[in-house]
C-alpha cells in the first residue's frame, strides 16, 4: 500500500517535497493515487467475491446447514462489533476531513481513535474465535462440537423457535458453515490488520506534521481502504449472524 | 470538485454534519437489521437484511468514501467491481443449483458415517 | 455424412497423406451420435478451411503485390469504412449463430438420455473402472448390448479423485466426479470392440486407466450377464478370485509375479501369504485371512513399509464371498 | 527531427551504474529490461520441460510386436510416469504463470507504455518495482517446487487431486498467488498511467493500439486475478485444514473449484493474447508503412474481448459435470468473443492493402502470427461448439489449439516485439538474415509439432497421457504423428536457440541503431535509441500514431526521419 503514494523527494524539484518527479502537479498526483486506490479496492472486492460466492452456493444449496449452525454465533457480539467498526469508519472519515482542512492535531487524534476502534474489533473477534475453538466449532475437517456447545444451543430455543431445524439434529456436513465463517471473517480480519498497519503508518506521518490541505493523499487512500473493510463487514454481519 | 474550498483547491471537503448524520443513520440501520430478525417474514428476511446492508453500504460509499463528490470514473470502478462479483456469483450459482440433484441423489445412496 | 462433408474429408485427407483412408480426421462411427458430431465437425472444418485460406491468400497476395520496392510508395486508402466493418462483424455473427445452434442440438441429445435406456452404474477409482449391471454383477470391461440406448450413471469411489470417461468411437466424453453422479448415454450401432479412456488427469496411472467396450448382440449380452452372475458359484473360489482380481482393477497397482516397478504403486502379492508384513507404523503381522480382509476394507489402517497410502477402500463394494474368493486366489500366488 | 541530434551519451542504461542501481531502480525501462531477462529465463525452463515431455512421447512405450525391434533414436521410456506428470505440470505452470502472463505486458508494456504515451514514467514507479520483486519471489517459489517435492497436479490444480497428492502443492500455489499480485499491480499501474498521465494532445484515440491492448489486458488483470488469489488461498487452506469447500469427502464440490479457477483462468487467456494483438497492430502498420484500417474497431474490440472474456469461462467445463443450461449459456457467449477477434484479423489484412510491405524480421513474426493465430482461433470454434467439444475435450486437439493461440499467437508476438524494440532497448541492430532464418525454423518447427496433434486429438488421444501404445494399436498413424510432433519440437527448439545467439552478438558487435530504424510513428521512435533516462528531454509532438506520410527513409543514418 505504501507504494501507492510515492512521496519521492526530488532534490531539484521546484515542487513540494511530496510531489514525485514524474507528476506535473499535486492535483495530478492525487488523482492518480486515488484512482489507483479505487482500483486496488476493486481487486479487494473481487478477492472477497470468491468467499461470497462460496457462501452463496452453499447457503442456497444447503440452507439447513446455515440455519442450524448459525445459532452458535453470538448476535450480540456481532452487533457490538458492527457498531465499533462503523464508529471507527466515522472517525476515519472525520480524520480525512481534518487533514484536508489543515487540522493536523485533530487528524492525528482521530486516526488514533480509529486505530483503537480496530483494536476493539479485533479484541471482540478474538473472544468469539476463542469460544468457537473451545466448543469444537472448527472448519469441516475439525468440526467436533462439544456436548456443552450442543446443549447450549438447545437453551436458545425461545429465541430461535421460528427455525425449521431442530438443534439436536446435526445436518450432514454442518462443518461447512464454520469453514465459510472462518474464511470470511478470517479474510476480513486480515484486512482489518492490514488496515490498522496502514492507519498506524499515516498516524506516524500525521504526528510528524507531513499532511496539509495541499498534500493529504495517503490519509484519504488509507481512509478508503478502512471504509471498504467496514463495508464488507456490513454484509458479513447479517449474512453470518442474522440468518433467519 | 464542484464546491470551491478555501483550504483545498482540488477536492470537496465533506461537511462535518453530513458525516455525523451518516454515522447516526448507520447506527439506526444496524439496530433495524438486528430487530428485523425478531419477525418471521419467510424469504423476505434475507431480502430485507440485504436491502438494509445495501443502504448502509451506499451511505458509506457515497459520503465516507466521497463517491458522491468524486470523479465519476472512480464510482464506475466501484460499480464495476460489484457487477463482476455479481456476474461471478450468479453464473456459478445458476450452474450449481442445476446440478444439485446429482449431488443429493449421491448423498442419499451414500449415507454419512 | 453429407456429400459436402465427404468431399472435404476426402479432399483434404488425400491432399495431405497418400495412405489416408476415410478415417483420416475422425475415428470409426460406432454410435448414433457419431454422424451428428461428425457433421458438425465437417461443417466447422469447411468454414475454417475457407476462412483460413481466404486470410492467408489475401495476406500472401498483399505481401507479394505490395512488397517494398525502391521508388514505390505506399498508397493512401481509406482508414476506415463503416460498411465494410459492419459486414465483417455481421457475417461471422450469423455463422457463429448457426454453429452454436447445430452444436447445441447435438449436445442436448448427448446429455439427455431416453427414458428406456439400459442403466449401468460406473464407479471410477485410481486407476480402473467398475461397471455394475442391474443384476449386481461387476466387471472392469464395459459390456453392453448393441442397438439400444445405454446410460452410464457414474461416480468416483468415495475419497477418490475426479476421472473421465471417453469413448472416441462413440464421440462421448464426460467427467466422473466424486461426491455426485454424472451421466452419459449412447446407442451403439452394432457389435464390436472399442476403447475407453480416462480423460481427466488423475495421477500416476492416468494413462493406464483405460478399458475395452464390448458391444454384444442382445442375446449374447444376456448370456454373458447370466454366466457372469454365477461365476462365484460355478467356478472354484481361487479361479473366481482371479477374475475378481482383474475385474476390480487390482492389477493396476499390484503385480502377482513378483515384479516391482514404478508402474505398479502397490506391493507385489506374490508369495505374501503366510509371510510377515512390515508396516510404516505398528508391529509386523503375518499375512492371513484377517489381514487381507482388513487391507481390502480399511486399506489405510496398515500401510506396508515403503509404499504410499494410495489404495482405495472396497468397503461396500465386495461381498463376503467375493472377499473369500480373493483370499483363496492370493493363497495360490506362491 | 531526431536524426540531426547526435546520440546522447547519457541514456537509461548508462545513467547510473552497478547492480544495486538496477535492482532498486524506479525507471520503468530498466524494470522492463529486468522483466524481459527474468521471463526469458522462465521460458527456457518451461521449454526444457516441454522437450522432456515431447521426448517421452516420441515413441509409444509398448510398440506392437512387429515393430518392437525397429531402431529408435531415443529409448521408448525416458522417464517414469511420475516424472512425466511432473514435467508437463511444470511446463504448463511455468509457461503460463511466469512466461505468457507477464511476458508482453510486464516486459514490453513496462518499457514502452510510458514512452508511447509521452510520460516520464508509470504512475507508481515503486509499485512497479514491487511487481518485479513479486515476480522474482514467485519464481523462487517455483524453483523451490522444482528442487523439492515437485508438482504433479497439472497447471489447473483441479481438486480433489490437488488436495490429495503428496507433491508440493502449497509452495506452487503460494508462488502463483504471489505472481497474481505481481500481475494485479502491473495492471493497476497501467490503468492509472493511461488515465492520468497522458500529456496534452494525447487523447484516447491518439493512443497507439498497443496501449489499447494493454489497457484491455490491465482491466482483466485487476478484475480477474484477485479471484485466482482467493481460489488458490482457499485451495491451500483446504489442503492444510480441510475446509470442505472443494473436497467432496467433507461435503465440498470439485466442480465449484473449476468455476472458481476458470473465472480467472479463462480471462487470463485474454491477458495473454490481447497485448499480442496490440503488438501485431503496430508491426503490420509500421512495416506496411500505412495507416491502420479501422482504428476504432480494433481499439474497441480489445475492450470488448476483455469484457466478454469474463462471460465464457464455463466452456472449459462442458464435459465436467456442468449443467446443460450453463453449458448452453457459456457456449453462446463463447462465440461472441470470436467476433472481435475476427474483426482484428480482417482489419490487419486490410491495413496491408496497397502498403509498402517490408519483410524485416518483426514483420515476419507478424505475418506468422496471423497464420498461426488464424488456425488457433478457428480451431477454437470446434471447442466452443458443444457437439464437437464432447468429442474433442481434453484431447490433443485441445492441446494443439491452445498452443496455436498461446505459442503461435502470444509467444510469436512476444518474439516480434523483441525484434521490433530490440534496437530501442539496446541501441544495437541485429542481423536481419539470421532473424529470418530463425523465423523460418520456428514456423516450420511449430507447425510440424502441432498440426499432427490435431489429428491425434480427433482420434481420441487424451492429453496428459504418459503412454499411448494402446491407441497406436488401434490407429497406427498415431505413432507417426507423435514422432513428427517430437521431431518438429526439435526444429522449433533450434529456431529458438538461434535468437539469443545473434541478439547477444548484436550487443557486442551490432551496428548502432538509429532513433527510428523501422519508420514507426509512435512516440518511442522520437527519442534516441536507447532512450534517455527521463524519456523525453522536451515534451514530444503528439500526432496520429499511424500517420506515416511524413516519415521517410534517410540513407545516411539507415533509419527513418520525420520530414
Amino acid at each position: 500500500m505504501s507504494n501507492l503514494s510515492p512521496p519521492e523527494a526530488h532534490e531539484n524539484s521546484e515542487h513540494s517535497a511530496f510531489l514525485a518527479h514524474h507528476f506535473e502537479s499535486h492535483k495530478q498526483q492525487f488523482a492518480a493515487g486515488k484512482l489507483g486506490m479505487w482500483i486496488f479496492l476493486l481487486t479487494e472486492i473481487l478477492l472477497f467475491g470468491g468467499v461470497f460466492c462460496a457462501y452463496a452456493v452453499y447457503r442456497s444449496n444447503h440452507p439447513e446447514i446455515f440455519e442450524w449452525a448459525h445459532r452458535f454465533l453470538d448476535k450480540f457480539l456481532g452487533a457490538i462489533n458492527t457498531t465499533v467498526l462503523i464508529a471507527s469508519s466515522f472517525t476515519m472519515a472525520w480524520a480525512v476531513r481534518a487533514a484536508q482542512k489543515n487540522q493536523t492535531r485533530l487528524c492525528t487524534v482521530l486516526l488514533a481513535v480509529t486505530l483503537l476502534g480496530g483494536c476493539g474489533f479485533l479484541g471482540i473477534k478474538f473472544v468469539e474465535y476463542k469460544s468457537k475453538w473451545e466448543e469444537g466449532l472448527m472448519v469441516a475437517h475439525y468440526f467436533k462440537p462439544t456436548p456443552e456447545a450442543l446443549e447450549h444451543i438447545k437453551h436458545l430455543e425461545a429465541d430461535t423457535a421460528h427455525l425449521k431445524s431442530k438443534p439436536e439434529e446435526i445436518p450432514r456436513n454442518a462443518g461447512i458453515f464454520f469453514s465459510i465463517y472462518f474464511c470470511m471473517t478470517g479474510l476480513h480480519g486480515l484486512h482489518v490488520i492490514a488496515g490498522m498497519s496502514a492507519i498506524g503508518w499515516v498516524l506516524v506521518r500525521s504526528a510528524k506534521g507531513q499532511f496539509s490541505s495541499a498534500y493529504f493523499g495517503p490519509v484519504d487512500y488509507v481512509g478508503l481502504y478502512w471504509h471498504l473493510v467496514d463495508l464488507i463487514w456490513i454484509y458479513l454481519f447479517p449474512l453470518l449472524y442474522l440468518i433467519h | 470538485m464542484s464546491h470551491p474550498n478555501p483550504h483545498s483547491s482540488y477536492v470537496h471537503v465533506v461537511p462535518l454534519w453530513v458525516l455525523c448524520a451518516v454515522f447516526a443513520a448507520l447506527l439506526v440501520f444496524t439496530a433495524l437489521t438486528v430487530a428485523a430478525t425478531w419477525f418471521d417474514l419467510g424469504g423476505w428476511n434475507l431480502i430485507l437484511a440485504m436491502a438494509i446492508a445495501t443502504v448502509k453500504a451506499a451511505l458509506v460509499a457515497l459520503y465516507f468514501m466521497h463517491l458522491r463528490y468524486d470523479n465519476p470514473f472512480n464510482a464506475l470502478v466501484f460499480v464495476a467491481a460489484l457487477v463482476f462479483v455479481a456476474l461471478f456469483i450468479s453464473l456459478t450459482l445458476l450452474d450449481t443449483l442445476q446440478y444439485q440433484p446429482d449431488i443429493r441423489s449421491w448423498q442419499q445412496a451414500h449415507p454419512a458415517d | 455424412m453429407s456429400p459436402f462433408a465427404e468431399w472435404i474429408n476426402r479432399g483434404i485427407s488425400i491432399g495431405l497423406f497418400a495412405q489416408a483412408e476415410k478415417n483420416f480426421w475422425l475415428p470409426e462411427q460406432a454410435s448414433t451420435f457419431a454422424p451428428m458430431v461428425d457433421k458438425a465437425f465437417y461443417f466447422l472444418l469447411g468454414i475454417s478451411v475457407f476462412f483460413f485460406c481466404l486470410i492467408v491468400a489475401l495476406m500472401v497476395a498483399f505481401v507479394i503485390l505490395y512488397r517494398r520496392r525502391p521508388g514505390v510508395e505506399s498508397q493512401k486508402t481509406a482508414t476506415h469504412n463503416g460498411l465494410l466493418e459492419m459486414l465483417w462483424l455481421g457475417i461471422p455473427l450469423i455463422i457463429v449463430c448457426v454453429i452454436f445452434y447445430q452444436g447445441f442440438k447435438t449436445y442436448l441429445n448427448i446429455r439427455v438420455a431416453p427414458a428406456n435406456a439400459y442403466e449401468i452404474n460406473v464407479v471410477a477409482r485410481k486407476w480402473a473402472y467398475s461397471f455394475t449391471y442391474p443384476n449386481g454383477h461387476v466387471d472392469e470391461v464395459l459390456y453392453m448390448p448393441a442397438d439400444e440406448p445405454v446410460q452410464l450413471i457414474m461416480t468416483s469411489a468415495p475419497g477418490d479423485v475426479s476421472h473421465g470417461l471417453s469413448i472416441p468411437d462413440f464421440r462421448v466424453n464426460m467427467d466422473i466426479v466424486p461426491g455426485r453422479y454424472t451421466k452419459i448415454w449412447f446407442h451403439a450401432l452394432e457389435e464390436g470392440e472399442h476403447q475407453l479412456f480416462c480423460t481427466q488427469y488423475c495421477g500416476t496411472g492416468h494413462s493406464d486407466m483405460r478399458t475395452a467396450v464390448k458391444v454384444l448382440k442382445r442375446p449374447d449380452f444376456d448370456k454373458y450377464l447370466a454366466e457372469a452372475e454365477n461365476y462365484l458359484k460355478t467356478m472354484p473360489p481361487e479361479k473366481a478370485g482371479e477374475i475378481l482380481f482383474q475385474r476390480r482393477g487390482c492389477t493396476t497397482c499390484h503385480t502377482v509375479d513378483g515384479t516391482r516397478d514404478a508402474a505398479h504403486v502397490g506391493p507385489t502379492l506374490k508369495g505374501i501369504w503366510g509371510h510377515e508384513a512390515q508396516f510404516k507404523a505398528g508391529p509386523p503381522q503375518t499375512v492371513d485371512e484377517n489381514y487381507i480382509r482388513e487391507s481390502l476394507l480399511e486399506p489405510s489402517a496398515k500401510i506396508v513399509a515403503g509404499y504410499p497410502d494410495q489404495m482405495p477402500t472396497f468397503k461396500g463394494l465386495l461381498k463376503d464371498e467375493e472377499i473369500a474368493a480373493i483370499i483363496a486366489y492370493i493363497k495360490t500366488l506362491k | 527531427m531526431t536524426s540531426e541530434i547526435a546520440l546522447p551519451t547519457d541514456n537509461y542504461l548508462t545513467h547510473t551504474r552497478g547492480l544495486w542501481s538496477w535492482l532498486f531502480t524506479l525507471d520503468h525501462k530498466r524494470i522492463g529490461v529486468m522483466y524481459l531477462i527474468t521471463i526469458t529465463t522462465a521460458f527456457l525452463l518451461g521449454g526444457i520441460m516441454a522437450m522432456l515431455v515431447r521426448t517421452e512421447l516420441m515413441y509409444p512405450n509398448h510398440p506392437p510386436a512387429a515393430q518392437a525391434k525397429t531402431m529408435t533414436l531415443v529409448p521408448r521410456e525416458v522417464m517414469s510416469k511420475d516424472a512425466y506428470n511432473k514435467s508437463f505440470t511444470l511446463h504448463g505452470a511455468v509457461m503460463i504463470f511466469l512466461f505468457i502472463l507477464p511476458g508482453i505486458p510486464a516486459a514490453f508494456g513496462n518499457f514502452v507504455l510510458p514512452i508511447m504515451l509521452g510520460a516520464k514514467d508509470v504512475a507508481f514507479p515503486r509499485l512497479n518495482l514491487a511487481s518485479l520483486w513479486l515476480l522474482w519471489i514467485g519464481l523462487v517459489f517455483f524453483l523451490i517446487v522444482l528442487v523439492f517435492g515437485q508438482l504433479d497436479t497439472g497447471w489447473t490444480f483441479y481438486t480433489p487431486y490437488s488436495t490429495s497428492t503428496e507433491t508440493a502443492v502449497i509452495p506452487a500455489v503460494a508462488g502463483a498467488f504471489i505472481l497474481g499480485f505481481s500481475s494485479i499491480f502491473t495492471g493497476l499501474n497501467f490503468i492509472v498511467t493511461i488515465h492520468t498521465m497522458r500529456p496534452p494532445g494525447m487523447t484516447w484515440f491518439k493512443m497507439p493500439l498497443f496501449l489499447w491492448g494493454l489497457y484491455g489486458t490491465a482491466l482483466i488483470q485487476v478484475l480477474a486475478t484477485p479471484v485466482l488469489g482467493i481460489t488458490l488461498a482457499l485451495l491451500a487452506v483446504e489442503r492444510i485444514f480441510g475446509l470442505g469447500i472443494f473436497d467432496p469427502k467433507l461435503g465440498g464440490d470439485p466442480v465449484l473449484f473449476q468455476h472458481f479457477f476458470w473465472f480467472y483462468s479463462h480471462p487470463a487467456v485474454y491477458i495473454m493474447i490481447l497485448p499480442a494483438m496490440g503488438i501485431i497492430s503496430e508491426l503490420i502498420t509500421v512495416f506496411s508503412h500505412k495507416h491502420i484500417f479501422g482504428y476504432k474497431f480494433i481499439a474497441f474490440s480489445s475492450i470488448a474481448i476483455a469484457l466478454l472474456g469474463f462471460l465464457v469461462w464455463g466452456h472449459h467445463m462442458f464435459t465436467s459435470g456442468q449443467s446443460i443450461l450453463a453449458s448452453m449459456i457459456f457456449s453462446v457467449l463463447t462465440f461472441s468473443v470470436s467476433i472481435p477477434s475476427a474483426i482484428k484479423v480482417f482489419n490487419w489484412i486490410t491495413s496491408m492493402y496497397k502498403g509498402s510491405i517490408s519483410l524485416a524480421t518483426p514483420m515476419c513474426y507478424a505475418l506468422m502470427f496471423i497464420f498461426l493465430f488464424g488456425i488457433g482461433g478457428l480451431t477454437g470454434l470446434f471447442l466452443g461448439a458443444l457437439a464437437t467439444d464432447m468429442h474433442l475435450h481434453n484431447t490433443y486437439f485441445l492441446v494443439a489449439h491452445f498452443h496455436y493461440v498461446m505459442f503461435g499467437g502470444t509467444a510469436v508476438a512476444f518474439l516480434g516485439a523483441l525484434h521490433y524494440w530490440w534496437p530501442k532497448m539496446t541501441g544495437r541492430m541485429y542481423s536481419d538474415f539470421w532473424g529470418r532464418v530463425a523465423v523460418m525454423l520456428i514456423f516450420i518447427g511449430f507447425n510440424l509439432t502441432f498440426i499432427p496433434q490435431f489429428l491425434m486429438g480427433t482420434h481420441g488421444m487424451t492429453r496428459r497421457y504418459f503412454d499411448y501404445s494402446f491407441l497406436a494399436d488401434a490407429h497406427p498413424e498415431i505413432a507417426t504423428y507423435n514422432l513428427i510432433s517430437s521431431l518438429g519440437s526439435l526444429v522449433l527448439a533450434v529456431g529458438l536457440f538461434i535468437i539469443p545467439v545473434y541478439l547477444i552478438k548484436s550487443l557486442i558487435s551490432g551496428r548502432k541503431a538509429p532513433a527510428n530504424p523501422w519508420g514507426g510513428a509512435t512516440l518511442e521512435w522520437q527519442c534516441s535509441s536507447p532512450p534517455p533516462f527521463d524519456n523525453f528531454p522536451e515534451q514530444p509532438v503528439v500526432g496520429d500514431p499511424y500517420d506515416f506520410s511524413r516519415i521517410e527513409y534517410d540513407e545516411k543514418i539507415d533509419g527513418y526521419v520525420r520530414v
